[in-house]
């Protein structure tokens, strides 16, 4: 059985940190790189950071839930919210693209530039899902 | 002139400084703490705001030395309150740039909005605040 | 709504850092002194073991689930796992009690030690849940 | 005489290292470090098995200074392999006891059997393992 694990938890700002660590810890039996983890904790923040702040529209009491693979050397991070959902995912990938005129509209950009990939399943009103996943240097 | 602003601090949370801010002449230094992120990014915003609309203040300086971690939104708060001044030839300086914190800045186009400075000094030099400081 | 987290992860070794540091993230919200954070992230780390190596015998896809609570200044800790159980709970907490030759039997004495409370619901076959709580010194 | 036995390294899973040995004379010296917890208690047992197999130890030193955490199962491999010693009016020594490491220490009672001392040198000479690790 692969290692993994599954975090659930209010969407409350301080606990975008609380995701960080989490997948940081696990990730750490990979023996990363501190590049590879920093790339790691800022793609989770901005996944869980949108989940909060679209997804629960900064609601407190929606629930987040972050879940981690390992799979060889690689990590696949899963972040999910059953907010609100979006219509238009590849318009909401743009970079600069915000429905907040406060954010900068590049969380998805910064997510795909720390990870290998990304992938995004959303429906309006249902929820959203994001799929990252990242290759590390085998260490060997 | 300006008289120099006694240095204001901002809580985040339980008694972990955010952000210390100190005006300068036209100048607002921030120097930022911890991580910045969606936890303390109202209360960033809020500080940084009440500083503006209080002082005359043309240029930001942001010293990034403490803090250890930044998304965007942190990126986000900085980069508004940079809009506020922009239009009236606002410069924005940056210092104390850390490996991750430099990375996030470069993919975000701050670093090409902004100037990097070697220290909170230089960039006032820069920026013709006085010798706050330094 | 209080904060919270939860935390499932299968039964293996290497989880026991994972479920610490976890903890330990989530009561940093509390700002806790270093001790406060070491005695809880002992706690954890015993109550975690337990579940791996009696809970499951040390098999690797047993699934255990940590929790946690902010009560105010208070966390609350539970620590959850689906397998073999035990007959006498009173006997399993006498300090160095242990039903293996390798171990010293003071796991419960010193999640007892580290934390202020500490219950434990158990039934043969059916699994065991810690529930252990700590009131940090306020910081007020 | 025993030859000074080179230095033996343990990985504990990836790149880290969780013991170094070295036997001096009739003494065993371990220096631990990282997280001493189940997961690399079964490596640390049978590393420190193996040594007292091949060698004819007498005294055990553990040097904790390089440990960040250990519970109480890291603690049961360090009684378990001492209990094969102490029969045979084994010693045990302990060095670098950071404050959490301490706790358990107490907690567990092997401060009432441990001998501590400054360093793996002092613990060395009291156990007259001759001049390793010093
Ligand atoms: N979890 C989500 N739920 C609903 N909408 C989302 C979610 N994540 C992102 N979005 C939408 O996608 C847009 C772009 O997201 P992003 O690139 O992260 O930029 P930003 O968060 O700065 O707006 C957001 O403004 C929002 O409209
Ligand atoms: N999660 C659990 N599932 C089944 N049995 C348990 C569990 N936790 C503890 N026990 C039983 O209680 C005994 C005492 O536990 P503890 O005080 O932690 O000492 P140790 O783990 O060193 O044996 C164990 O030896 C075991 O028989």
């Amino acid at each position: 059985m692969l290692n993994r694990f599954r975090l659930e938890f209010p969407s409350r700002p301080e606990n975008v940190a609380l995701a960080r660590v989490t997948v940081a810890a696990f990730a750490a039996q990979l023996d990363p790189t501190v590049e590879e983890l920093n790339d790691l904790k800022g793609a989770v923040s901005e996944a869980v950071a949108n989940a909060i702040v679209h997804g629960y529209d900064g609601a407190p009491d929606g629930i987040v839930i972050v879940e981690g693979i390992l799979y060889g050397d690689a990590i696949e991070v899963r972040v999910e919210d059953s907010g609100k959902g979006m219509e238009d995912v590849a318009r909401a990938m743009e970079p600069e693209f915000s429905t907040d005129p406060e954010r900068l509209g590049l969380g998805f950009s910064f997510m795909q530039s720390f990870m290998d990939r990304v992938e995004v399943e959303s429906s309006p009103d249902r929820g959203t899902r994001v799929v990252m996943r990242k290759q590390f240097a085998p260490r060997h | 002139m300006m008289p120099k602003l006694p240095l204001i601090i901002c809580l985040a949370g339980r008694g972990m400084a955010m952000v210390e801010l100190e005006v300068a002449g036209e100048v607002l230094v921030a120097r930022l703490f911890g991580e910045i992120d969606l936890k303390v990014a109202d209360d960033l915003r809020s500080t940084l705001e009440r500083a503006l609309d209080n002082f005359p203040v043309r240029h930001l300086v942001f010293d990034f030395e403490g803090v250890s971690f930044i998304d965007s939104t942190g990126l986000g708060v900085i980069l508004g309150r940079y809009k506020r001044l922009a239009d009236a030839d606002g410069r924005l300086g940056v210092t104390g740039l850390g490996l991750s914190v430099r990375r996030v800045l470069e993919l975000s186009g701050i670093l090409r909005v902004a100037e990097e400075f070697g220290s909170r000094a230089e960039a006032l030099e820069a920026f013709g605040g006085g010798d706050a400081g330094a």
